[in-house]
Parts: C-alpha cells; structure tokens; sequence
C-alpha cells in the first residue's frame, strides 16, 4: 500500500493530473505561483507548469473570478483560487449573477467550464471573516455545481470531474481538513459529480455529512458503536448534484435521519435535504428529523466559544442519542 | 462592412429597429424592459467594423447596437424581445441579454460593470492560446465607478492583455448627470493612467473616427502592447429605459446633440466621398424594408416553447440537480 | 374610510415618517434623489428632506452601503437602497461579513443600525439579472434581521421597525407588489420585526408564504375554500427573527403544512421553516411536508417561461390539494 | 502624544508587544495566525498624534499597531490573542480584529479593502452631524487593487468627505511583489488622480513626516476640501503571517530596511532634539517593563466564558433569531 498522502497534498495533485492531461487547464489566484498558495494547495505546479499556466493575481476577486469566467467562454479552462471561501463575498456577483447563468439566459450560446477553489471552514482560529462554511451560500444559486470532499482521493477524484466538467464548479477544500491524511488516489482517479458515499452502514440511523463532517460523523458513529447504535453514515460529497437517492434509500431503511453540517443553521444546506426527506421520505420516518449545525452567530475567535458554535462530535453523538430513543 | 456605405447601412438598421422596439412595446408586444440605444450606433458599428470575425464582444443592457453591429439580425433580435422562439436567445434572455455567440458577441449583461472582468479574460484566454484575438468591452460612463472597472483595467495592464474598453459616455448614468456622481471629467480617459493604459477621448457619434480609434487600439493589442481605453462621447436619443421620459436633461443639450446625429454625420461623410443623395436614399429605405420584414417575421415566430424553461441550465442541456 | 395607496407609496410614506421624527435617519443610493428612484420608492424625500438627508450616489453597491455602515456606526440610521436585490451581489462582503459580523466581533463594541432596502422579486419580465428573490442569501448569514413586507400598511408599519432598529435590516420590497394597494398606515403605526400575521384562518392545512407569495397563497385559499378545503395563511413578514411559534401553533391545530417561496428550492427559506417543522412539529404532521418554491434554475425572460419557473397560484392549489388528500 | 518621546515610547511599547505575541504564538499560547506590525509602528503613531480623540481609525488584520497607536493597552490586545475574558474584544474578534471603539478606534478589517467605504461612511457622517471630525483608513499596498478601493475614493472626492486615505506600502502583498500585480509604481498615490484627490508618497518610517503629513491632510479634512492620499512608504520586519518566513524578499532589501528602522529614526530625531541616549533608554526601560507586565497580566487573566458565543450578534446583547 503507497504512503499515505495528506489533503493538501490532494489538492496540488488533483490539479497537476489534470493539467498534465490538458493544455487548457491554468490556473489563477494570489500567491498562488512560487509561493504554492498560503495553504501550499498549489505546490510544484509553477514549477512543474510555469508562469504561462499558473498565474498570480492582484487582490482583486471580481477579476479572478470574472476573468475565470471570459476565459472559460473562449476555449480554457480556467482554475480559480480564492484563498478564504469568505472571500467569495468579494466576487458573489460573479458566482450568483453571472456564471451560473449566462449559459441559461443565452439560450445555451456558452458554456463556462471553470473550476473556483476556495479554503472553507472554520476550526483553526481564524475568526468570524476566515472561517465560515459557505456551500449554503453557493447552494442559493441554480447553475453552480458544488463540491465539498473529505477524503485525500476524493479530492483527487472530484477535481478530476470538476475541471472536466463543462459546468461551472466550486470546489471547496476544507481548511480544518488540510494535514489529514488518507490512501493516495490511484492513477485516472476520477469520481462523478453527484454521488454520495456510504461511509459507514448502519441500521438504525442515518447521518448526513460533509466535507469536514464526515469525519466528525464517523467518530461520532464509532462511541454510539459502543453503545448498540448502529449510525449509517452518508458523505454527499457534493450539493448539487444532490444525491438524494442515497439519502432517501438509507432513511427507507433507518426511518431516522440527523444532518450534520458546519454552516449556521438558519440558511444551511441541511434544511434543503430535510426538506426532500419530510416530503418524499414522510412515510418512512420513526423519529423527528435533526439538524446539528452551526448556531447562529458569526464565528468567534477563541476556541472555547468556537466550539460552542460549530458542531462536535458530542453535540452529533447527542443528536442521534435522542432521535434513535424517540 | 468594409465601406463607409456599408457602416451607414448597418446603423440605419439599428436605428430603425430601435424604432420598431419602441413601438412594439408601446403596443404591449415587448414585455420587461428595453433601454434603446438610438444616438449611439456609430460607436458600435465603427467598433465592429475595426474588428476581425473571430474577436470577442461584450456588452451591456444597452446592447441591441452591438448585437446587430456584430451580425445579429434585426429579427432575431426583436422575436427575443418578443418571446419567441426564434429569438437570438430563445426568449430566455431578453432586451438586457442579447447574444450572438457565432458571431464573438459574447453576451450582454446586465450588472453595471461586471463583464468588464470577462473580457480581460477573454483577452487572457486569448494570449494563452497564442491567438492575436483581441476582446472589447462596451460599457457606460456611469460604469466607471464601480469597483468591478477598476479590478479590470489593473489586471489588463498587469497581464498586458488584448483588450479594449470602450466607454460610451452618454455623460449620464440613469437620470443622474455623469459629472455629479464622478470625481474627474472624463471618467473612463482620465482614470487609464491609474493603469498605465494609453487613452483617447473621441466623437463617438461618428463612426469613422470610432473606426480608427478602434483600428489603432486593435493593433496595439495584437502586437501585445496592452490594453486601451477609449471614450467615445454620445448621447442617447431616448431616456434611460422604457419608462423614462428624460426629462431631467436640458432642452439645449438633447436638441444640441440631436443635431449631431451619427447618421447624419455619416451621410456628410459619404456626400464628401461622393456618394449622392440617392444612393443614401436607397440604402435607407433597403433598411427600411429589412427592419419592416423583420417585425413581420418575428410577430409571426412561434412562441417560446414553456418548455425551454427546464433547459440548458447545464452543458449537457439538462436542468438536473439531485438525484 | 381612508383611501387606498399603493405598496410602492407606503415605501416612501414609512421612509418619510422616520425621518420626520429622527435627524439621524438619512437616505442614500443611485437615482434616489430628484429623480425619486427607478421604482419611484423615494418620491417626496428629496423635496420634503433636501439634498442634505437624500443623497444621489454613484453605482457603487460597495460604496453605498459600506459608507452606510461606516455612518451607522458613528451615529447615525443611515437607509441605503441597493436598487434590485440582484445586485446585493455586488456588495455582498458587507452585507455577509461586515456589517452582521462587526458588532459581535468586537464584543459589543460598535452597533450598526442601518437598513439595506431593496426592490426584489420576479414577475416583470426583468430576466434572470433583475428578478431574483434573494432573501434567502441573506438568511445564510446570522446577525442581519430580514423583512420582507406583503401589504402597504406592513411596508410602513415595518419600515419603522427597521429604520428604529439597531440592528442592521435588510428590506426586501417586493417589484411584482409595487402597484398593489391596500389601507394606508394609521399614525405612527408601529409593526414589530418578528411577528407573523395569520392572514386568513383556517383548519385543514397550514401555508406558510412570505411578500409576493402572500397574496398568492390568500388566492389560492379563495380557489381551495370553495373545494372546502380551509387554508390557513400565515405571512412571515420577517425571515430573521422567524416567527416559529405561530407556525408552530398553527400546523399544531391543522397538521399539515405547506411552504411557498419564490426563491429557488435549493437553498431556499422554505427549508428553515420545514426543518424546523420536520423537528420540533413532527408529532403535528400528518402528511408530508411540501415546498412550492421556484424552480432550480436561473429566471427566463419570456412570461410563458418564467410562469413554468417561479410558484403560482395553480401550482400551489395542486399542493395544498395533494397535502390535504394525503 | 504630545512629544517625539511619548511617540517614541508608544512605538518602543508596540515593538515589544509585537514580540511578545510572536513568542507566545510560538510557546502555544496565542492560536489562529498574527499579522505582525513590527517595522509599520511610525506609520500609526505618527498618524495617531496628528489626530484627535473624537477622530476615527479604521485598520486592516496587520492592526496592532494601529489599535495600540490609538490608545489600547497592550495588555489587553496580548489578552484577545490569548482568548482571555479581558480581550479588547472579549476574545470573539482575535488578532485581525483589534477594535477599541472608545477611542474611534472602530475595528480592524480582515477582508482587504472592506474598510475604505466604513471610513468615507464615518466622514460622510461627521460631515451630516456638522462636526469636524475625520476619519482614516489604514490599508496595504494589496489593497489598492481591489474594487472597494475605487469606489471608496470616488465616493469620498465626490462627496468631498474629510477622510484620509493612508496606505501602509510594505512593497509585498503577502508573498507577491507589489510592482509585479499593479500597474504603477505608487500603489496608492498613482491612483489618487484618478479621483482628483491630492497624494503625497512620504517616508513611513520616519514618524516626524508620517505626523506632519498627516496632519497637514486633517487640516484640509477639517476645512472640507475632502481626502487625501497618503502612501506611506514602510517594510515588514516579518513574513506576511506566523507561518510565512518571508524567504522570497531579497536579502539586501531586508537588510537595508531593517537599517532603516522607525525606533531608529526616531531615536535620531531625539538626539537631535537633545534627549540623551540615557534618557531613551529609560524609556525603553519603562516600555519593557510595561509589556512585561502586561504579558504577566494577560497569561494570568481569566479565559473567556464560553456562553460569551451567544451574546452579541444584536444589539439588545442577545442572538436570539427566532421565536
Ligand atoms: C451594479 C448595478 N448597479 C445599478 C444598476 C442599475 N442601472 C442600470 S443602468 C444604470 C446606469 C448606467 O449608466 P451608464 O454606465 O452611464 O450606462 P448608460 O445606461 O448611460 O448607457 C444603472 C444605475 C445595475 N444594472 N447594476
Ligand atoms: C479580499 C481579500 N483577498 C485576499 C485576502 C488575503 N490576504 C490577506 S492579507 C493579503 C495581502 C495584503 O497585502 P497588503 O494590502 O499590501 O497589506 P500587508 O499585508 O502588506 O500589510 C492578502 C492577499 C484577504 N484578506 N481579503
Ligand atoms: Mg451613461
Ligand atoms: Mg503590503
């Protein structure tokens, strides 16, 4: 078995399979040439590629992203890095009014295959303007596909299918995530958009994670292990396309279901799965339905309040506690 | 459009399709809204005449000139206002949207300022291919303060990118006068030098001048010199949008550049070539009968299909997001 | 009996009222001035109020409200219009990391009472840059109170809530209820942020809508009364603070709930509401819970299209019915 | 800040806080990441004396300085990086946040740029309010290339706001060459024109010119003649974060900075003045002395309650969000 390799590691080399494949994949971002990105998610490839194909920016989001996007219209296929996810505040009108969709309101005219990476989430003392989890945001917009990955291979994987694709992608790399480590991707890794992975099956309940949740999930799974609960654990992987098929089949089957997700609660992502399970998975559930999110405030800076914020591993062990007694 | 006759043609057309727009909608045929764009064909037309088939435009929703100066048809233009399936975006994007892709008019948007970026990276795009494209961007006086202007320029300069950005100074911005919302008086020319990026203010209302300008610029980029600006001052005809009467503009001023008209300047100009009267006459009332057939044919399009409303959100054509 | 005035009058009438009683409370934002703004919103303000208190800007989405935070926090309630709520986009850093973030990231240091109005909605024919209902990007972020009014009496009523607030407000006025008309706001008439309205009372199944969706979900209740089906109608008015209670209370009493909001499905406010539901209601439902949401996709242009796209009255019978026969 | 010697010792106190808060990042006991300011210290004081006490300071993530210039006490900034219950922020800000809004010290902005329309915000009101107060923003050379940069500085000129605009120009944004992703040499002062808004490019090392110009622009503030531009020229005496070593910045460059030293300069102009080296050093003394204890003060303090994550979203000191 190959060594293991770290997330970060992931996320440089996910990148280089694909430029490696494909001439028209280049990159923008600060910092993100010779200086390898100030989460080093970029190194080797401005040595491997050079200036003509990963390029440094001016702090200017709206450029990056707009220029992303020009360029994704005329034949490239352009990598975008926004350093912190908060930042796509800076460039929202592109990611909410422009990408998603011109392809749509051209009658199908273009097409905008690009890729805009970001660092999400919080765990690392960063404070409220570096540390959120914004997939709820992209989530708001029809026409953006999304990605969160949790593993090392995953990340390898779902780049792969996200420069690939011919939709707009944002792809969000996980900064709590960064120095974990998992199996290397093998060769022509490449995982479609839009399915979900059953981490862990269970019987008596199902737990929907993502990005830096899943481990949380799996942790949390393993101390209700010890206690007879049996948790089945989804990894979705991505947002949209939404795998809720895998979602719906699991609560058939567990009739319980808890979402755990790192974004504020009101807004947050869980509430659109929730919505499609009290609809279509009515019938099947024992218990009522649980969100373990983020509360609702910005995000603190000290640790011990950050944690009262985001969610844990006791808050979910918690959570599934007394959706299973119910 | 290689001549002058050529150029006088195509703002002819516009102007009356213009025309045609208005009237549609005031006959309740043009729903949503239009912002015409009578008084400022020659920018467009003397831009695209300076251009090559396979450069790129983009524009705003002040955008029939330079969907039509780029090759769009007159009818294909009006059925998208109309809602019709033949329209140049199958009714899906509307007056604000026009788009003409075959043709490198890539897009007319409609957030002041945002295609700014995406031309500089078409322009990008460009030179990473190692094509000699260059990309134009169209925009507003009033465009010049918003935040997406400058992120644009700086990058173009940084990158020497094949771009131009064209501004077309109708000096107001809605109803507002350019000169009480702008800290300098030529709000495009007079910021270029904060990127370094040479600029002209020109006559934007006579399409030679636009032409050359343009041509100058063009070959500037395609040499890889960079990026220009270019002021092109004009006027609109109309007020801002449908509903706006305008009235906030000064009697003299709107008669002044009434006068000033592109198509009259352009008449001049082909008098001094020798073009006669008649032969104008001629091309005027060709275009004439072409924006007549292009109403006929648009009012008598299909429909837009409902149906499209669950299309092509993704490439692959689909509206699909879960499974 | 008063006169009936429009939605669009009783948005300058609320915004007149407030700052006749408080100096503080100044205007700002493109073409609002002479001109009364695009939507004729601020017709009378600059003539009563002068040059002095409503202030032309230029287009400067960041500019406008980051100087309307800049002032909030120096004394005084600044009212700053982003002209379609589209364009929140373009200051959207504002709207999700500064302005609801500062205060609780200074601990308490600073507040900021200011309101960010805007014209939202679809129905026009504005096409997919023009008519999107966003309350719900709003609703991803904690520290922002959301108002989103149906009636002109409300639009006054709220809007003097907001502006003497000192929290930040966005204010979501509604383009498709601009030439709506009700009663006129009697004096110094005063609606709390947080406080929904049960529109119409009824028995058999609860709707939950919010601006625009309100007189749609009354006409549909019209439709359905007539089947005998008793709708019970209850307008939000406030996304933050939600009104969970009365929603709540009411699918206590009739059991089954159905949600209708124009925004798109994915991400939309719906699924806070049902999520909610789907918990602490469970024991409530008898039936699944449905959402009657726009569309995943950006907003066409053509009517025939975007009638296929945003809820409507036909598609919102057709839940209620479906709900009700569960 | 009557003095060169009171500037010179709020100086000596923050260089020494900035090193104490890098040894305590590396013993484990501040967490997240720092910014520090060591280098950038004449840059704050010197804007600080030319101020008065109702003026406004808006500042960036690399803020301590800037926090301290304005009056918070070392203690209690070491406290918010050690997440202790007497944080000038109660430990919800950290770091990039350093807010002390009894002094109009009104926050530090972690999103480049975003603070620039808060100051024209804050000048715009002392203007409505009919006082004569200004306002400042502090920013980095990075940020002149972002949008709200503009849009700042266009609002502030057309509006004619008393605010400063002061960029801190330490050549790098993060590990980038300014020169290298900006288009003019002068960051900041080269784009002043583009706003016609007066800019001068001054040493920012030499905390006599830094209070000079400042309070040269306060005067035209006061006088309403609107804002000014200035680019103070200074260095990092670190990496851009606590994880950056700054290996990128060639080493002659380093050193020639490091020679150029603010504390130094200052301590030349003292001498100059007179002031004995025996007198400096004992207010380098004093400044020891005081960050000594206030490292003991701050390790010593208690840690932040943890309930203290659910106050403060509103104003009533609550988060509640629904019923
Ligand atoms: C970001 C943004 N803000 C505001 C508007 C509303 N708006 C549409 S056109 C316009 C005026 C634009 O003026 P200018 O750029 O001079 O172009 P013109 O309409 O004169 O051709 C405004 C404010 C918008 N579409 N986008
Ligand atoms: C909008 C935005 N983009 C990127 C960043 C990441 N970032 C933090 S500091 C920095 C460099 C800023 O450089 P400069 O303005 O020169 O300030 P300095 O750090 O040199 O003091 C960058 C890119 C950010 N905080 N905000
Ligand atoms: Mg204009
Ligand atoms: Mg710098």
């Amino acid at each position: 078995m190959a060594e293991l390799i770290t997330y970060r590691e992931a996320v440089a080399e996910g990148i280089a399979r694909e430029m490696r494949r494909d001439p028209d994949v280049v990159c923008l971002g600060e910092d993100i040439g010779a200086a390898g990105g100030v989460f080093k998610t970029t190194v080797g490839l401005f040595d491997e590629f050079g200036a003509g194909r990963v390029w440094d920016t001016p702090i200017s989001e709206q450029a990056i992203v707009g220029a992303a996007m020009g360029a994704a219209m005329t034949g490239m296929r352009p990598v975008a890095e926004i350093m912190f996810s908060d930042f796509l505040a800076c460039c929202w009108d592109y990611l909410a009014n422009e990408i998603p969709k011109v392809r749509y309101m051209t009658g199908g005219q273009v097409t905008v295959p690009l890729v805009v990476r970001t660092a999400n989430g919080g765990g690392l003392g960063f404070g409220a303007q570096h540390s959120q989890s914004v997939e709820n945001w992209a989530l708001t917009v029809p026409g953006l596909k999304i990605v969160a990955p949790s593993t090392p291979a995953d990340v390898v994987g779902l780049m792969a299918s996200a420069i690939r694709s011919d939709d707009p992608v944002v792809f969000f790399e996980h900064k709590g995530l960064f120095a974990s480590k998992g199996a290397p991707a093998p060769p022509d890794h490449v995982i479609p958009l839009g399915k979900a992975a059953v981490r862990r099956s269970g019987a008596d309940v199902t737990v929907v994670a993502l990005a830096a949740t899943v481990p949380l999930a799996l942790t949390a799974a393993e101390e209700l292990a010890r206690d007879g609960i049996d948790v089945e654990v989804i990894d979705l992987r991505c947002l949209i396309p939404l795998d809720m098929s895998t979602v719906l089949e699991s609560v058939a089957k567990t009739s319980r279901l808890v979402v755990v997700e790192e974004n504020p609660y009101q807004g947050g992502w869980g509430g659109t799965v929730v919505s499609v399970v009290a609809e279509e998975g009515f019938e099947s559930l024992d218990a009522p339905i649980k969100r373990v999110a983020a509360a609702n405030v910005p995000l603190p800076f000290a640790d011990a309040l950050e944690e009262k914020v985001i969610p844990t591993v006791d808050k979910l062990v918690a959570a599934v506690r007394t959706t299973v007694a119910y | 459009m290689r001549t002058l006759l050529d150029m006088y043609e195509r703002m002819a057309v516009i102007r009356r399709t213009e025309k045609a727009a208005f009237d549609l909608f005031m006959a309740g045929l043009v729903k949503g809204t239009t912002h015409l764009a009578s008084g400022h064909e020659a920018v467009a037309v003397g831009t695209a005449a300076a251009l090559r088939p396979d450069d790129y435009v983009f524009a705003t929703y002040r955008g029939h000139h330079h969907a039509m100066a780029m090759g769009a048809s007159a009818e294909e233009c009006l059925a998208e206002l109309m809602s019709k399936a033949t329209g140049v975006c199958r009714a899906k994007g509307g007056s604000m949207h026009l788009t003409k892709a075959a043709n490198g008019m890539l897009g007319s948007y409609a957030i002041v300022g945002a295609h700014l970026p995406m031309a500089a990276g078409a322009a990008w795009s460009a030179k990473l291919r190692g094509t000699d494209q260059v990309a134009v961007a169209f925009f507003g006086d009033g465009a010049t303060n918003i935040g997406a202007f400058h992120e644009a320029l700086n990058l173009a300069a940084v990158w020497k990118l094949p771009v131009l950005f064209i501004c077309e100074n109708n000096f107001y911005m809605e109803y507002t006068p350019i000169g009480a919302v702008t800290a300098v008086p030529h709000p495009a020319a007079d910021r270029a030098p904060a990127y370094s990026i040479p600029a002209v203010v020109i006559d934007g209302n006579d399409v030679t001048v636009v032409r050359d300008a343009v041509a100058q610029a063009v070959e500037r980029a395609r040499a890889g010199e960079g990026p220009t600006v270019i002021e092109a001052e004009t006027y609109r005809h109309h007020g801002h949008s449908r509903t706006d009467p305008g009235a906030y503009r000064p009697k003299e001023e709107v008669e002044r550049w009434l006068k000033h008209d592109p198509l009259d300047i352009a008449r001049a100009h082909l008098e001094a070539q020798g073009i006669t009267p008649d032969d104008v006459r001629r091309v005027d009332e060709r275009a004439a009968a072409h924006v007549a057939a292009a109403v006929d044919a648009a009012k008598n399009a299909p429909d837009a299909d409902p149906a499209e409303a669950f299309t092509d959100v993704w490439a692959d054509g689909s509206a699909t997001w879960r499974s």
